[in-house]
């Protein structure tokens, strides 16, 4: 294989992981709004080139926090879809055994140390595990995931000093996809932005276009280098549009629809389809990678509905070892 | 009386204190939008976003901010958006605006709101479901209330924005669509004093908050005579009425939605021993969650509940020990 | 045995704990230094500063960190100062810390230690006084021990450290100077087994922490033929031992420094009545303080304080009821 | 009166000022070891320049926070010294009954409202301060004073971003005093420091010599006046030098006693001293000041011992009206 193929094949496994991603979300979110998924859910269709062009340069050792948005994350760590689709349908089997739902999806044997309900509470989580990764000498890094709220949030700015300060290998992405529920997030944050915030708290900051999925992996790559070699934190803000609401079954009522149709415009998998096209990808072959990843995703929907549910006896155990509930 | 939701119920008695009082106004994130239970839904319209102001993600500074703002004369109601983010605020809450009229020998108030819905709804899961006003009730300073009813979601709601004190309001998630009748016109309603729900002469029913319902309908379908108060508020709390029925039934059951252990249950529990004399009791009984997280799915979710079911079991259970 | 105070017992068996397993280290404010007890004291110089670790005033990413770092395989020592400051990182600790085995389905855990020095100490008023333990036996997931003597601050914090569960230890700060027998060697303390400190068949006495001392000088001094229980730990606590013992003396005390309203006295008394039935008891008391913040001025300070004459007030009281 | 000595007369008040201050801490820290006064005092000494030169831009009205090291910020917004230092002592006629002490010293009367012990806790008190001066159309601003290790605290970020992005009135004081209890901040601070972190979240940020009252003066004029024409939010970065420990009894045995000593070779009282010597002010004049200061605050610390002890029954009251201790 030549390298010019090598690297197709590479970016044929980046378009596959948005592929599904998309696909597992567009299951997720018809399954919440039927009701047959549980709880809530928070697709981040239209977010995926950062999860995939970031995690692209990830080892299976490396760590990443995440976020209530985080399926994308998982996904493109290489959590068990359908381990996912069952805990998000609160089944046995589930990733966490129904316990966690959507927004506490995690999976260690791939490294993904947990979606997390509390907005930027990823961030303290990042800086730690990067520590004990220097304690115990792991050849090893840590992505932490948030969102461009998060940036108002006070851990934001206790995490930068302390990774800049201990210079912790960890990668900072703020995945800026414009909103922080259903108010415009530049509507709340004053000053330069996620970036400058972070690079004076001393973390070098790097912007990218997140609908590019190959800017962001070519960006990460060099980024990640720099940290495995030791240069201590580094910070990718990372910006993109939310398509759907806030939640599966917010409307977004509150923005003009000609923004998110905009944004469709700009779609990281249509775009990165069009490189590989260009690069003497088949059409068909491309079609095909969606249709695997839209069977898959279906697939494992028609398995969580069947699936059956955790044992009662189940919301008991896991609590602790001393004074475990009678 | 009109017939309405918990939040709707909320909604207008908040509109009706802000046209009374132009130094009351309210913080928290997406209020312009409504807040995510629609419990601001058009306020922004009418009074504008100064005075229904939608903030950062920043719960430290929402509830900070709002205790300066009280220091400074005005009547702000902090939303939490819901009772667990409240954890990002607890040294706003407990270590300022709990001792900020105590540590400076009375020179300042922090007269203001706080709003925590809190509690299980819709398989939030365990960082989005807990009940902590137990917690409250510990610290000094503190008045903690918890309707159960939409009229107590109103009436407590203006009590609060009226009174001189901080006022935790522990809203139940579960019970914003429910419906019942409010009165047209909103009065206060006075800390400390249990609605005496049923009447009975077999058993004292304690609750609160979200097993207002539960309770209510357990006792109507358990058979047994149950004398049932919701407490609505937790500090000051009716001890008053509830030692005098315990001391008529002589046997207590307190139900609510929070972990047992050291659970505000407990202090219910203590204080009737306390109140009526450990001879003075046949049959105590708290019934509550688990000392586990609230887990997601149905089935675990379920299984902690406090169903009706439950509770007329356990309603039978203390009143034949 | 060799006689020490409490913070040179604990300082030693974290040292202790650091050679034997290397995975094992602490963060916090001013570690390098000592720690403002000197519960660290000449530790950096022995285990460096990757071990030892001099923190920013970042209470949210202390505690936070030393989450991420449990998972990541290491066993964090989190210094959070003083308890009140432990306000400043809730959601670190409850929301996270508390969960992440639950809400994981088992897949991690929070092999960890949050040490909370608590309580009052040389009127350090409001914000520097508070009790919280009642708080964290409310939150499933949390282990919380509470050591009354320098032998089992070495012990509970020796065990706290090879718990894979997260361990709260909340050290009595007006106790780190007092002294007691040490074994040269130490051993973990299991958790929930309480030290029986006195034998007598007048009245179980139950206590923690700050006032153990306190207690067992009134104990002697009261001429009361008190059965005292120094609890250890409070979750797991030994209700084993508390309720055969109230099962024999028919009355009850508690004693703590914390605010009685809501404190863990409240869940001692509910379920000592609940494991004895009513009938059982013949006088129950709780002794802790008012729902007051703590003031500063000695002469207000003192007015709150437990006291070995208040006690052994208590003692004969509730011993003649 | 010429305008040249309109101006000398306001700069012979800052010196009275800061030589108050200084008494009052000498006296403060003096009572604390000889156990006289209970508890733990945070000496300011060194700092006063701050403290005077930001409050002689602030009138009445105006309203301050404070920290644990307070007694400057508060006798320099003319708070009552005496109840303060019966306070200190926990007397009765303390400024806050006995019931606060060193670290919770307060004034309302004079806008003063509270120094608190934990650190970075007057931030978000002072943004909604302002806020409630914006909405109640007061004609006042705010000074929030804190110190270098609160810039590593959460609220820190959340506040600039608040006050910045709601325009509001606030001067926001940095006293960057090198140490946050017994650890050198420059250890544990990351980035380019106090003042590119509030400038990366909005707040324009200005840098002066703390140990410079007149410089202090000048700077918080101008900031303090663009606060006032409704600029929105400003930092101040003054930097300066612990003379003393931590506390009253701390020895500073962590950093050479050369660099205190040099500190004291800065001292902002002995320059503007000499500035006022210069300008034709009789060095008795500045002797009498300085020797009236002493007196005033020595006169105070008797009285303070004097004074009776609050009656226990206050222990009990103003936590609230509802569910008062009984
Ligand atoms: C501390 C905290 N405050 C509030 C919330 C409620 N909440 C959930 S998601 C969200 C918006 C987050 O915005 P952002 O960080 O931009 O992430 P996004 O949802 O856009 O991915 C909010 C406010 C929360 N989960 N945690
Ligand atoms: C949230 C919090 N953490 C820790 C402390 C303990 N503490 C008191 S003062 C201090 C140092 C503060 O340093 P700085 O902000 O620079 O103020 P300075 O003491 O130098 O005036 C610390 C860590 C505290 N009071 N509050
Ligand atoms: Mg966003
Ligand atoms: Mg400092």
């Amino acid at each position: 294989m030549s390298g010019t193929s090598n690297e197709t094949a590479r970016r044929i496994a980046m378009l596959r992981d948005m592929a599904r991603i998309r696909a597992f979300e567009r299951e997720a979110v018809a399954a919440m709004r039927s009701g047959e998924a549980p709880g809530v859910v928070h697709p981040s269709i239209g977010q995926e080139g950062v999860a995939v062009g970031v995690c692209a340069n990830l080892r299976r050792a490396d760590r990443i926090t995440s976020t209530h948005r985080g399926h994308g994350h998982a996904i493109a760590k290489g959590a068990d879809a359908r381990a996912m689709m069952l805990e998000l349908h609160g089944r046995a089997g589930g990733s966490c055994g129904g316990k966690g739902g959507s927004m506490h999806i995690a999976d260690f044997a791939v490294g993904m140390l947990g979606a997390n309900g509390v907005v930027g509470a990823g961030i303290p989580i990042a800086c730690g595990a990067a520590q004990a990764i220097r304690l115990t000498k792991e050849d090893a890094i840590v992505a932490c995931f948030f969102g461009d709220g998060a940036v108002n949030r006070g851990p934001f700015l206790e995490g930068m000093n302390w990774a800049a300060l201990y210079r912790l290998p960890v990668l900072f992405v703020c995945e800026d996809n414009g909103f922080a529920a259903f108010t415009r997030n530049s509507a709340v944050t004053a000053g330069g932005g996620p970036a400058v915030r972070a690079e004076a708290c001393g973390v070098p900051a790097t912007v990218v276009d997140g609908e590019d999925v190959l800017a962001v992996d070519a960006v990460a790559a060099d980024l990640i280098g720099r940290i495995r070699a030791g240069a201590g934190p580094q910070f990718l803000h990372a910006k993109c549009y939310r398509w759907e609401g806030h939640t599966g079954t917010d409307a977004a009522a509150y923005r003009p629809a000609e923004e998110a149709q905009a944004a469709r415009g700009r779609d990281a998998i249509r775009r990165l389809a069009a490189v590989l096209e260009a690069e003497g990808v088949a059409g068909a072959e491309i079609i095909g990678i969606e249709a695997q990843a839209a069977a898959e995703m279906a697939s494992h929907r028609a398995a969580a509905l069947a699936a059956p549910w955790p044992d009662p006896g189940a919301a008991y155990t896991d609590v602790q070892d001393a004074g475990a509930p009678a | 009386m009109t017939r309405m939701t918990f939040a709707e119920a909320a909604r207008r008695a908040l509109a009706a204190e802000m046209r009374r009082d132009p130094l009351v106004w309210a913080l928290g994130e997406d209020l312009v939008q409504g807040g995510i239970f629609g419990q601001y839904r058009g306020l922004a319209d009418e009074f504008g976003t100064e005075r229904i102001v939608s903030t950062p993600i920043s719960e430290s500074t929402i509830m900070g901010a709002g205790l300066g703002a009280a220091l400074c004369g005005t009547r702000p109601v902090i939303e939490m958006r819901i009772a667990d983010f409240t954890l990002c605020a607890m040294d706003e809450l407990v270590s300022q605006i709990a001792k900020v009229r105590y540590m400076f020998g009375g020179q300042g108030r922090a007269s203001l709101v706080v709003r925590m819905p809190q509690g299980m709804w819709r398989n939030s899961a365990a960082q989005h479901s807990q009940c902590l006003e137990a917690w409250l009730t510990h610290i000094p300073g503190l008045v903690v209330a918890a309707p159960g009813t939409p009229a107590d979601a109103a009436g407590l709601l203006v009590a609060a924005i009226r009174s001189d004190d901080p006022v935790v309001l522990m809203e139940p998630k579960n019970l914003w669509t429910a419906e019942g009748d409010v009165p047209d016109d909103v009065a206060p309603i006075p800390f400390g004093v249990a609605r005496h729900a049923a009447s009975g002469d077999a058993l004292t029913v304690v609750t609160w908050s979200a097993t207002v319902p539960v309770v209510e309908q357990a006792a109507r379908e358990s058979g047994v005579a149950c004398d049932v108060f919701d407490l609505r508020s937790l500090w000051p709390w009716d001890e008053a009425a509830v030692i005098a029925s315990a001391r008529r039934t002589g046997r207590l059951l307190v139900v609510h939605e929070a972990v047992t252990v050291s659970g505000f249950g407990a202090e219910v529990v203590a204080r009737v021993v306390e109140g009526v004399g450990p001879g003075g009791l046949r049959g105590v009984e708290r019934l509550g969650a688990p000392r586990a997280p609230v887990p997601f799915s149905p089935a675990l979710e379920d299984a902690m509940r406090i169903s009706p079911a439950r509770v007329a079991a356990a309603m039978k259970r203390v009143a034949t020990t």
